[in-house]
């Protein structure tokens, strides 16, 4: 295990102290947990959004508190979920009294926890609490189990600009919902990664192979194949986002191409081209296009594919200027 | 058979001992199934519960169960730690008040444990996951209606726990990571369950003399 | 070699044809070669800014041209200058009758090339060419034999706002260089990064060690050495930059924490803790933190750290907004 | 010996079969020294100009030197590439206008390229670069002053070219990314220094009988 770490065992927290030095105007925490991590400045009346998640995929999750993204996150340890605790820390202190979204991963972890955590919120604190769950990765074929993976980026994105608009809690949660609907992603594998308490790989893989449909946790992928060329790798990707969304001709999509820690960004443009000619030749507009780590599982070679398909709303919330330490859009 | 919270303290030291000597072995068959986790988060959980444990001096074994439970909540927040938290708390609730109770009432307090876990995580026996190491278990002991009848209850239900965790080679994965696999998750053994299978060996030995 | 490519030898004009795609509104390029990059919208009147450089550092070169950055860049094979034409080409196009000033790195191919290119600007063109080098890596004790590393994204930083500002050829040359002549920077590599069309990687290293001020091309560094904790690394690195740079306390400073490729950014986070410790030891005052990927070779692990030492002008400069495909900065 | 245009496409010829069947190791004398991609621009470099040079049709000598020069500096934009690039340019210049030369004439031709790469690149023989390699060759000829010297002068240029070269070990670099090491340079051969030397044992090898 080659890493820049002091101890394994605290490497998350160590991770956390050097983010909250960092952006000490951007970011802080509460209940004396920095695993509790918030916006320092909330506005007033604007609906609260909350996600959380494992740590490990920087910039997710919490890259993306900031303005016109998201208000707080509860970080866990590597690849786990944070307590129900954190998570009620977080969503007391992001709440302003207009409620407050969860918006987060198709897991089983985080999705007892945040459960749990919006019983006691309503319980104990009487907050209003709506949840979004991202499944945009299409490598498994029924919907409800399908995971979590980088197109959550853009439920965060329309979300959270449509809560610095001050709409309300129902109306921020429709359009996550409608975001997390119109999203999906595949992802390849070239290499494993290593959770630095376990101290060794997760899993190996031959010098010319690939893992298609791996998951950002180093979950075993669908299948295991040659490396081809990047147009034959982008080609299988495509084929089943596509099939999956049917979009017709004339359709607007933003596309994330999403390095998972040690691809360059080189090979992510190169990768590029061959979407931007795939959907091309389905007729397809490409409003934007983000290029770079979203989503990412530490060191691991690979990239996703993610595809969102736009109506005018989410067009126009897409497009909205956002500044976040880790991510920052001007309008488009 | 008549158990006091200090016979639980005992059977808490067991199940974190347990876990310990297999996170190797979890984190391996995690990383087939899953994420690779469950030995960290599992012995993080035990490992906290424990330490509480030592500190807190309460002879209400409802309480115990209940606290243990809340700890596990905040150490082990992975699908199965914190499923298993659901479980210590209920249970828990079961047994508010109580400073000693019988070998038979053990079943009781397992089937609100795993009663917790099928409200919370919706599964239900035959699903691939931790009740199917932990379902036999119960049914067993559950059968078991004279106090004299636990010693022998209790090994056979880890017998059957251990089968059960076994007869997961071949379902259908429809909960948790797993299930992201479709079929080809029939092939694999569910790290949960064998955790299941694990927590039933531990309070065999600690009860069943 | 694992790599998202289609053929080693065309490696970089595919990913040069994918940024193009990927950026059709702000990226573009002239005399029909991909190479000779260039701004879409040229400023009128202000003084144009080019750099140029090897391939294989995304987003180091061209992810800088942008509003308040650079304007062109010439863009070579993997590690090798690009040509003095395709330089010549770039300078005739961001020039706008102020005058270019050339911003690369200290290595011998781009030195000789942009002194060509410079002199046919000059001879063929009458375009005013002025040209500032980079040379912060302090890895290397003589300063006339430094590389140009990490540290060359404050200099354009400074110098493009500068240029936005519309100051003349002769004030921007200035910043620039002062810009360039307060900032050091160091780097460790962990792991080699591979060439495409040589398919093996340049050295071998030890899984426990690492290389101290190893260059951005795989470069041999001073030291190897025994990989060791986060702490110790850092504060080795931050040694010989501290030491260069004798900054009494009290002085304001930039830091720029650098992932080479493959190290994740929760590293580098972790790194900066130790370096803000240090930093505040010494009675020093961060004005502004940078980490991520800035400067990269390839999937090489590894990071370096860069202090830039601010000064009233430096620091306004700094603090202006500039967007490119690749960087974004609101106003600090 | 009359050298036409033709005659020095053969060289080129030469240079490039020579660099082509050197591309490995010079990958591997410049990883070690610098950053591994000498063999890489030098076979593109050189490749180029045999393919400009088989289509162009000129008797031009000096022409056909500030050609291939162009071509070099557009194809291998490394810093050796550069700067054989100028050199290859330089001795054009001075060579225009020139349909046949003499054996004695090769001697200028090579001094021209010399002092173009000691113009732009400043550095001087002993300071471990190309021209460590290169200059011992170029004063072996000037001293030949007859035509019948130059074959057995060619031959030995060879010879002190390859020592030359051998003997930038030792010496300290001062330009090139190899400078960087300082005293560390001390150690290391000089891959430009190799590449003048199997230039001028392909310059003996065509022109030497
Ligand atoms: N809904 C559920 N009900 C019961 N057990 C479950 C459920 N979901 C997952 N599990 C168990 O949890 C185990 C995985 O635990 P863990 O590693 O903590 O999960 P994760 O890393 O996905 O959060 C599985 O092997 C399975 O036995
Ligand atoms: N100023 C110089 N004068 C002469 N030769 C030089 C000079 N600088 C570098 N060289 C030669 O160039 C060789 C490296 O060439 P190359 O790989 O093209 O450089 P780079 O990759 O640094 O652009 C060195 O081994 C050295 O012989
Ligand atoms: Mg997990
Ligand atoms: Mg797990
Ligand atoms: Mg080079
Ligand atoms: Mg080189």
């Amino acid at each position: 295990m080659k890493k820049i770490i002091d101890s394994p065992k605290n490497f998350v927290n160590d991770m956390l102290r050097g983010i909250y030095l960092a952006h000490p105007d951007k970011l802080t925490y509460v209940d004396d947990d920095m695993h509790a991590m918030v916006k320092k400045d909330i506005t007033p009346g604007k609906v609260g959004i909350a996600t959380g998640g494992g740590s490990g995929h920087l910039p997710l999750f919490l890259g993306y508190i900031g303005n016109g993204m998201l208000d707080g996150c509860s970080v866990g340890e590597v690849f786990q979920s944070s307590s129900a605790q954190q998570m009620l820390s977080v969503t007391k202190a992001v709440d302003s009294g207009a409620g407050v979204l969860y918006i987060f991963g198709n897991y089983g972890g985080d999705k007892l926890n945040f459960e749990l955590s919006a019983e006691m919120a309503d319980m104990e604190n009487s907050i209003r609490v709506t949840s979004v769950i991202g499944k945009d990765d299409v490598a498994t074929d029924n919907p409800e189990n399908r995971r979590g993976v980088a197109g959550i980026f853009f439920v965060y994105k329309c979300a959270g600009a449509a809560a610095a608009e001050m709409l309300d809690l129902d109306e921020v949660t429709r359009i996550a919902q409608k975001a997390a609907d119109n999203v999906r992603t595949m992802g390849v594998a070239l290499t494993p990664c290593t959770i630095p308490r376990v101290g060794h790989p997760s899993f190996e893989i031959g010098e010319d192979e690939m893992e298609l449909g791996m998951g950002i946790h180093g979950e075993p992928g669908v299948r295991r194949g040659q490396l081809t060329t990047a147009s034959e790798i982008v080609t299988e990707m495509m084929e089943p986002i596509l099939k999956d969304m049917q979009l017709s001709e004339g359709t607007e999509v933003a596309v994330l191409v999403n390095g998972l820690g040690s691809t360059p960004l080189e090979e992510q443009y190169l990768a590029y081209g061959h979407i931007h000619d795939i959907l091309s030749a389905c007729g397809l507009k490409v409003f934007h296009v983000y290029v770079g780590e979203f989503a990412t599982a530490m060191e691991m070679a690979g990239f996703s594919i993610s595809v969102f398909k736009l109506d005018d709303e989410l067009k126009r919330l897409l497009a909205k200027p956002a500044a976040t330490p880790f991510f920052i859009q001007p309008q488009l | 058979m008549q158990l006091t919270a200090n016979d639980f303290v005992r059977l808490f030291q067991a199940w974190t001992e347990i876990i310990n000597n297999n996170k190797d072995y979890l984190i391996k068959l995690d990383a087939i199934a899953g994420d690779g986790d469950l030995g960290l988060a599992l012995t993080d959980g035990f490992n906290a519960v424990m330490a509480s444990l030592e500190k807190a001096e309460t002879d209400d074994i409802g309480m115990l169960f209940f606290q243990a439970g809340k700890t596990m909540s905040v150490y082990a927040p992975s699908s199965l730690g914190t499923l298993i938290a659901f479980g210590l708390m209920d249970a828990g609730k079961s047994m508010k008040g109580n400073k000693v109770i019988s070998g038979c009432d053990l079943s009781v307090l397992l089937e609100e444990f795993e009663s917790a876990i099928m409200k919370r995580g919706k599964a239900k026996p035959g699903e691939k996951t931790f009740l199917d190491g932990f379902d036999p278990a119960v049914c067993v002991l559950k059968a078991a209606t004279s106090e004299d009848e636990i010693p022998a209850a209790l090994r056979s239900a880890a017998m059957e726990a251990h089968h059960g965790a076994m007869s997961t080679v071949g379902m259908l994965a429809k909960y948790g990571r797993i299930a992201v696999r479709g079929e080809d998750s029939r092939q694999i053994l569910d790290p949960g369950a064998v955790v299941a299978s694990l927590m039933i060996t531990a309070l065999a030995e600690t009860f069943a003399h």
